[in-house]
């Protein structure tokens, strides 16, 4: 059985459809990369099945007794509570020190145990987030973006860490990630999202299906690819790409439960 | 030794801060400043409700108090704003009942008189009341301590954790509602909304852990008590407002050494 | 065509109902128990007093948010302020306590404080001066105002002037008998000191010749201290006190608590301004001096 | 027409909502829900002081309750957050006026009683005062408008644009704490306070922008009271309470509506 | 005279000295970008320059009536105020529909004026965020991690605006990034921060600075290529970089004022 899965779910946000008959499944052991452009409803998928936001259609079964380990996009921390990176990863399970102090050295942030969690920078909590997901011998991990704002070292260590963990504990592995060329390396699956799932498979099979193409142009060797030799071509592949999840303009057998 | 009233007074502001100490901490970390006296002011339409049917006032206030406590935390569930939702709940409470009232001319008396308690008119019933109940606010918020405190610092990740936030918002509001209602009545309306609030934003500016604030805000609570009674006496001052001062003088103090600490 | 008249609490509502008995019947704006600092009118009243020709009303001292409510009025209307009405016996709050022990006799110094009832014609509005406004309780005063209600109303109603003179007549001839009544059931009690809960006897205590030990709070501004109450509880214990009575509208835990343990008696609660039963009426007023009488001596004979 | 006094106190209603339509939408979004009963506490403590000193009443007044706004946008400027600021101030101010005037045994009476008005006791000058207040607070706020929300949307922001958001604050709470006062005495404190927090919290369930929030706001504040005072005349209730009810009803309304729009 | 500048600053945070002696100047047209490990002071540079965080030693000189856009690194933006993409544009200067159009249209999100700021994406933000900045002429862009969240054609299509802006209306850019083999081809001046400036010069001198290299490694050629070549190597240019910054060893003479 797989660890969780999502059966044709549907997800209205604000009275649109944000996802339409979406189905997954993520077995032991796996990492998954969804892709996708700005707003096609990534972060939704992993929000949905998290039960964070609540289905229109389709369900979501989780095995029982999941442990998860979850990074979101954005976090707002209010600043009236007064709480340090050691506690913060005491929550809700406390951990021992040994624990903490081992989990903050891999996401490279050792010493940093009796920091206030409100006086990070911005590359520094999103280590912090990613330690707490690790913590508490997680079976999914369900990371959305996890690697913004870390520096490139931190970066580079973060596949690492994701694939050394993997390797450990046999965790599967939901990622959301705009860095294509290092997904396709990084992934055993990618899915690519835009309000559905447009195509879905092995990254050297996704990278040359045509939906793929048409969402990310025949370049994906990152910005720099792009910005060095497009940058005096037509710009139609540029800017104009972020927008047209908007009037999704496919047609869908949707398979509401 | 309980014959003195001063002496009972003491134990039932050192017994209320052990309940309103981590609760005000709650209150100042969930944007819920308005809750004591939104309570406060429901509790008039349940003494309106309880003259109206009969009932006994303590059950009235208890029913209302619990009502607006779960409408509050409906509401917060569907994205609204805590101190919004209390400032509307609140006003339409009390106007509900003012209006509810003079329906009945039968109802011939202040209303909030039911409500004023006064510590120094503490009895030895009252303190088994505030000790049972304060007691068994602590230990329900330690059994949960971990759930409340994941779920106030960010529903997402509570979420994630398994944890229903809305059910802990839930247990939180009503455990706070009906501490509220009971002590309304014993200590004063005055008196316990600024316990919830004055201690736990005193010891804000100096804790560096969300346990450090709740317990550094019960002891500022029993130490107002006991500094606000001795205020009393010796300037004859009434003694809930002398403890309330006593508790801001906390405050202006723990603010400045908060500065001081942090330059 | 008969003067709409209206007054404030339910004592000179029943002065002047029994003035106007047979003509007209006032208004009252604080019935029901109404507390001041919570009350709002209701248009039914708002209407009165926006078509009043006379409102009657202790004064600033008492109801100090009617002052502003006084001002819908229509222009011209007259306004009798029964504080300041010639001949009122007036007299200061007792002097603030220094606790020690030497004034059980209270109600003596009180009573030479201020005789002349012209005196203090201090008229600046608001009380910061030591005038306690509860002068309805000393009797001669219910008298004095039937005869100036009886005289205000002749003036804006000449026509039925010889009608509101018989009423007063009428009205002081009850108020004696109640007054007498009165007396004869306090004279046994006289020297059994006694507690309030709060400074509105002054007057009372004064006419019939009481002694008062005190009272729980001072005024209705303020709650008393603890050094107020650890001085009334040594007070009960060293003088002897022999009742302590709750108010109607306040809170008896604080008379229970200062009862409690000095073997004080606890008595009914006295309604000093007849505001929990709300009665109105010409009896009231009579009937609201024997109450308060019969409750304290009820609890002083034991 | 302007003798009848349910003309006057709907008029003083509807001139009223010109000032708390905005006002109150600031109030939502910048989490100040206790303003005005922070306001009406710390009056007291200026009562307090006017009859110690013998300045006029109204002078006692102003002063605290400015002197009160100064300190939430000086505490808030350093990172406290409102509610809890407002909190402490409330209890803090309403504990020194009961304790200050303990020390002047002469004043005997309910220091609300000096306070509170009563919207169907307002006078030609009272109204006078009200939209002469009311319009320089609408046009104060139009003038500070583009500041005000940049500035309450984002601090950061505001300072990148050049704005100064520490003066933005201090400027949008005075205003508030001076028509807070003034009209307190007028139409009294629980209508001002419900007045800033209900109608806006009505309107933030339909509006789609900052504006239609702000005029939502004065629209529904003038409706409940126009349908408040209906009531009130109907069945003889007390006035500001009905108008109160009549606004935590379209408090409602606007929720299911709101509610019924999205899904 | 340079358009904004700052003079030897000192910035304590929370009682540590984050910033020490840190001394930058901005010149019409030209595009400075600053990088550094997380923590290293960045965020707090910009936002010590644009007065949001007081300075406790040197001086921020900024030329009279000087226009600015600043791209925050993170925005907080409470739920309680309804708000429009379009109204937003034009807070605190009202700017005209045909403006807020063109200039949606040139960050990708042509028709989008009327959704709720409170229902972007992350994404979706981040590029109204941008098209803020850009609105109103500013004369200097401040940009805190302006790709992050941005799809890869988003980000490709981000640098090119930049530096079309640039070229229209010479204004100048201070932009912290940590792309940094982008960084070295988009930008005019690299900044390497570290508590305090590290390096600086033009891209080819610092990215051959050994204090540089200390900082980032040899590799500058992004995370795939650390993912792929440096993956069974020793870990040492990894994880660990990101918090070296919490000991500043290096003495600095400081120029309060
Ligand atoms: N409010 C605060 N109190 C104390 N320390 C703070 C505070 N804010 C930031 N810091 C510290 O200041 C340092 C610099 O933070 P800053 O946000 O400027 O880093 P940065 O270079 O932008 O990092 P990143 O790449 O992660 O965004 C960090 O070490 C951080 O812990
Ligand atoms: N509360 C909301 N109300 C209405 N629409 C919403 C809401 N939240 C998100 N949306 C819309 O849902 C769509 C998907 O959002 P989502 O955050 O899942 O995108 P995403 O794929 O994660 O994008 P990004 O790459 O920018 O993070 C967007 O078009 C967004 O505008
Ligand atoms: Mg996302
Ligand atoms: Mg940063
Ligand atoms: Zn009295």
């Amino acid at each position: 059985m797989s660890l969780i899965s999502a059966d044709h779910i549907c997800v209205r946000l604000g009275g649109e459809e944000v996802l339409h008959d979406v189905s997954l499944r993520l077995e032991p052991g796996e990492i998954v990369t969804v892709v996708g452009p700005n707003g096609s409803g990534k972060s939704t998928l992993l929000r949905a099945m998290l039960g964070i936001v609540p289905v229109a259609g389709g369900r979501v079964t989780r095995a029982a007794g999941l442990r998860l380990g979850y990074v979101p996009q954005k976090l707002m921390i209010d600043r009236s509570m007064p709480i340090s990176v050691r506690r913060f990863l005491s929550l809700p399970l406390r951990v021992g020190a040994a624990d903490v102090a081992a989990v903050l050295a891999r996401v490279g942030m050792e010493g940093q145990q009796e920091a206030q969690l409100t006086a990070l920078s911005g590359g520094q909590l999103q280590r912090v987030l990613l330690a707490r997901a690790l913590l508490g011998r997680p079976q999914v991990l369900m990371l959305d973006e996890p690697t913004q704002g870390l520096d490139q070292p931190g970066e580079a260590a973060f596949y690492r860490l994701i694939e050394e963990v993997r390797t450990e504990t046999g965790c599967a592995v939901l990622m959301v990630s705009h860095d294509l060329h290092v997904v396709m390396a990084a992934s055993d699956r990618v899915i690519c999202l835009n309000g559905h799932v447009c195509c879905e498979g092995a990254p050297h099979v996704v990278s040359t299906a045509p939906e793929y193409r048409a969402l990310f142009g025949l370049g994906t060797r990152g910005a720099l690819a792009l910005y060095r030799h497009e940058h005096d071509h037509d710009h139609n592949a540029g800017p104009d790409h972020g927008h047209d999840h908007h009037h999704h303009p496919h047609t869908h057998d949707h398979h509401h439960a | 030794m309980l014959d003195d009233f001063l002496v009972r007074a003491a134990l039932a502001g050192v017994g209320l801060s052990l309940a309103t100490g981590p609760l005000g901490a709650f209150v100042v970390w969930r944007r819920m400043a308005y809750f004591g006296d939104a309570t406060a002011h429901a509790a008039i339409l349940g003494v309106a409700l309880a003259l109206a049917t009969g009932l006994p006032i303590v059950a009235g206030t208890l029913v209302v108090a619990a009502a607006m406590a779960v409408t509050v935390a409906g509401l917060a569930a569907r994205g609204w704003a805590m101190d919004t939702t209390l400032g509307v709940l609140a006003h339409s409470a009390l106007a509900f009942g003012l209006v509810a009232v003079s329906y009945f001319p039968s109802v011939r008396t202040d209303l909030s008189s039911y409500l004023f308690g006064d510590i120094l008119a503490v009895t030895r019933g009252d303190l088994g009341l505030i000790w049972g109940g304060a007691v068994a606010v602590a230990v329900l918020l330690l059994w949960r301590w971990q759930a409340l405190l994941t779920s106030t610092l960010n529903e997402d990740l509570a979420h994630a954790s398994g944890l229903n936030p809305d059910r802990e918002r839930l247990v939180l509001v009503l455990a706070m509602a009906l501490t509220v209602a009971v002590s309304l009545k014993v200590v004063g309306a005055l008196l316990i909304a600024a316990m919830l609030i004055i201690p736990a934003a005193a010891a804000r500016g100096l804790a560096r852990s969300p346990e450090g604030m709740a317990l550094g805000a019960t002891l500022i609570g029993a130490l107002a008590t006991l500094a606000g009674l001795r205020l009393s006496l010796w300037q004859d001052t009434p003694a809930g407002p002398s403890i309330i001062v006593a508790a801001a003088a906390c405050f202006v103090v723990a603010a400045v050494l908060g500065r001081v600490r942090r330059a | 065509e008969v003067p709409t008249v209206v007054t404030d609490i339910p004592p000179v509502q029943s002065i002047t109902a029994a003035v106007m008995e047979g003509v007209g019947t006032p208004q009252m704006l604080l019935g029901k128990g109404a507390s001041p600092h919570s009350y709002e009118l209701k248009p039914s009243q708002a209407a009165a007093l926006s078509d009043a020709d006379l409102v009657i009303w202790i004064g600033p001292q008492l109801t100090p948010w009617l002052d502003k409510a006084l001002e819908i009025r229509p222009e011209g209307a007259a306004l009798l302020t029964l504080l300041t009405t010639e001949g009122t016996h007036r007299q200061d709050f007792a002097p603030a306590e220094d606790h020690d022990h030497a004034e059980g006799e209270d109600h003596d110094h009180a009573e030479a404080a201020d005789h002349d009832g012209e005196a203090g014609h201090d008229e600046h509005g608001h009380s910061h001066t030591g005038l306690d406004p509860h002068a309805w309780l000393e009797p001669a005063n219910g008298k004095l105002w039937a005869r100036a209600i009886a005289a205000e109303l002749a003036r804006i109603d000449p026509d039925n002037a010889a009608a509101y003179a018989a009423n007063a007549d009428k009205a002081v001839a009850a108020i004696d008998a109640a007054d007498a009544e009165a007396a004869a059931l306090l004279a046994p009690v006289k020297d059994k000191p006694f507690v309030a809960f709060h400074e509105a006897y002054g007057y009372f205590v004064g006419h019939y010749g009481l002694t008062s030990a005190g009272t729980v709070a001072l005024g209705d501004a303020a709650t008393p201290g603890a050094k107020r109450l650890a001085a009334l509880r040594e007070k009960i214990e060293h003088d002897g006190a022999v009742c302590i009575f709750p108010e109607v509208q306040h809170d008896p835990a604080l008379v229970a608590q200062m009862a409690d343990g000095t073997g004080i008696r606890v008595g009914a609660a006295l309604d000093p301004e007849g505001s929990a039963s709300g009665e109105t009426g010409p009896a009231a007023y009579p009937a609201l001096l024997t109450t308060l009488a019969r409750t304290l001596a009820d609890c002083l004979q034991g």
